[in-house]
């Protein structure tokens, strides 16, 4: 008599199969604002349930899905798989010119690499902010060149790959000298005229290798 | 009359219990609708064989005995009691071929339908707030991850841009920076280095116009320009100690004398 | 040669495979708590992804689990299977209590929609409270529809994708005995023959009875 009582109690606590229990620690992570750990998520399940068990067989199934289960510290979490974060944003691009100052310094540093700060500042007259700089390098359009073998070896700044891609030169002693500015009016002090030679056009002409060069030597 | 058919339609006590708790109520109903409502379910049946006259009856005779326990009856309740009253003749009375207006046969299929059409829309509502509901049964996602809206800005620029910024500066090299135009300016310094050189020979009084250098007196910017300079460079002389100055009048000449003289 | 072109912009803007458009609705769905439309879905993924169709896989992966996929209205999310609300007593958030009035007026507006106030008062057969309405606003689980063309030109109620949310309801035509109602003829904004007393009277040359059931047979 007593033992069937006891038989019915350990019928009526009778764990849930694995799966119902996987189940449960999905939902119950899925609902959760916060991380749950093993033992709160054994508070919340029926009395039986094997949580840490249930974990395996769910973080096995999430394994390589949009949504991992991730441990954190002693607590459980489901996140997006970090490989889909770019998801999780709405990206507005918006384009806008680059700055005067910016375009000076990039221009200097395309002209006269390796160049140092101090070089740029005294080619454009004025100090040049380190937000220009800074600006320059995150679009990696510039980068650090080899130190100068002057007094206090300062860096030098020198063009990346990434600058001739987006201008469409081979390299930078392909970009036109002085002599091709001037006879492409662009060293009058005037607006440049509307229809502009290209660039390329100033390329043919033999004469560019020469102020190229000039330009170059150290 | 109508109380006799009232009684007569009620049968148990319990229901007389009822009855009698509606109208202690009266406040408790949704106005007269809702009241026939629920009249109409002491009728037992489904509401589409409900008898519309037996119902009338029923709402009359709560009316009266609302009245003869002095209950204030809102007047919408009266009005339909009113109607309902008017519905009775109607169902009543053999038709007058001679009378407007809809049948009492079609007022009641349309008190019917009424009634029919709020009790379904109190199931559906009852149905529908014992669906699973969200937050209750079942839930969204706890930790929501924010979408981020990432504003990016590209910058660019065209080779143009980068040769025209390269030959701006150039070109500034082209011209001498900007400084003021000083040919008809005599410094405070040039005149302190002449009047140095000056003082020593001036053991009189002396004017001070006489100290003002040659060739510039005749052009009055200049002339303005040497004056000045020359009455400060005195002023500082005066201070150094090496000069003493005078003025008799207001606007009168000014005298300079080498101190100690 | 012009041809070369256009494949490589093809290839370029090649969508992912399904497997992997799955995975990224999946991400998007599991981070918001908010239905999130196939429009939006589609907005967030890489060009050319097919949301509709990840959709179908995602949710069949779902179906049986601790956590479901569900559509409402336009829009997708996904809630724990209801099955398991006995879990969440933490999450559960105390919903304001709703008055009768509101209720009954929630659920004609449901199946009645989209309703006029004075539809819902000859319902009823009571005036409805501004209160009333405003909770509904407030919760937003109704909105303003169009404007009855009828004289007057009155404004109309509907549910809202909140409702259908809240409710669990993919679809407002998804509502519970809503065929048995129509076929018993109680969806119908049935004149009164004369007049009637009271709230139930209408404005006679209403001549919309075509009211809710157009809304609900498209």
């Amino acid at each position: 008599m007593s033992q069937d009582v006891e038989q019915k109690e350990e019928s009526l606590f009778e764990a849930p199969p694995i799966a119902e229990q996987e189940r449960m620690v999905e939902a119950i992570l899925f609902a959760s604002a916060e991380p749950v750990t093993v033992r709160e998520l054994e508070a919340r399940m029926p009395h039986g349930c094997d949580a840490a068990e249930a974990l395996v067989y769910l973080r096995k199934r999430y394994d390589g899905r949009g949504v991992n289960v991730t441990k954190i510290g002693d607590s459980w979490a489901m996140r997006t798989a970090a490989d889909l974060g770019f998801l999780m944003q709405k990206e507005t691009v918006e384009t806008r010119k680059l700055s005067r100052a910016a375009i000076e310094t990039l221009a200097i540093i395309a002209y006269h690499q390796p160049v140092t700060r101090a070089e740029i500042e005294e080619i454009r007259g004025v100090s040049v902010s380190r937000g220009t700089v800074d600006q320059l390098l995150e679009m990696e359009w510039i980068r650090f060149g080899r130190r100068k073998m002057t007094p206090g070896r300062p860096v030098t700044f020198v063009v990346t790959q990434n600058f001739l891609d987006h201008f469409g030169l081979e390299n930078a002693r392909d970009l036109p000298g002085l002599k091709e500015l001037r006879s492409a009016g662009l060293l009058e002090n005037r607006p440049p005229p509307g229809s502009m030679p290209g660039p390329c056009e100033v390329d043919e002409d033999e004469e560019t290798n020469e102020g190229q060069s000039e330009l170059f030597e150290d | 009359m109508a109380d006799d058919i009232f009684e007569e339609d009620r049968v148990s006590v319990a229901e007389r219990m009822a009855a009698e708790a509606l109208i202690v109520d009266v406040d408790g109903f949704e106005g007269p609708l809702d009241l026939l409502l629920t009249l109409s379910r002491t009728q037992k049946v489904d509401l589409r064989k409900i008898s519309v006259l037996q119902l009338a009856h029923q709402y009359l005779a709560f009316v009266e005995k609302a009245k003869a326990l002095r209950l204030e009856l809102a007047a919408d309740y009266l009005v339909m009691a009113a109607w309902l009253a008017f519905l009775k003749s109607r169902l009543l009375l053999p038709p007058d071929p001679t009378e407007e207006g809809p049948s009492g046969e079609e007022l009641a299929a349309h008190l019917a339908f009424q009634l029919e059409r709020l009790q379904a829309m109190r199931d559906c509502a009852a149905r529908l707030m014992a669906r699973d509901q969200l937050g209750r049964d079942f839930f969204a996602r706890g930790q929501v991850e924010t979408v981020e809206r990432v504003k990016s800005v590209t910058y660019t620029a065209t080779l143009l841009d980068l040769m025209q910024g390269y030959a701006r500066i150039r070109t500034r090299d082209d011209f001498r920076p900007f400084i003021l135009d000083r040919e008809s300016v005599f410094t405070m310094e040039q005149a302190l280095e002449r009047m140095r050189g000056l003082i020593g020979y001036a053991g009189e009084w002396t004017e001070i116009v006489t100290y003002l250098p040659e060739g510039w007196d005749n052009d009055p910017v200049r002339r303005r320009s040497a004056t000045a300079a020359t009455f400060a460079a005195s002023l500082e002389l005066v201070k150094e100690g090496h000069l003493d100055i005078r003025q008799g009048e207001s606007f009168g000449p000014i005298q300079l004398r080498k101190r100690g003289a």
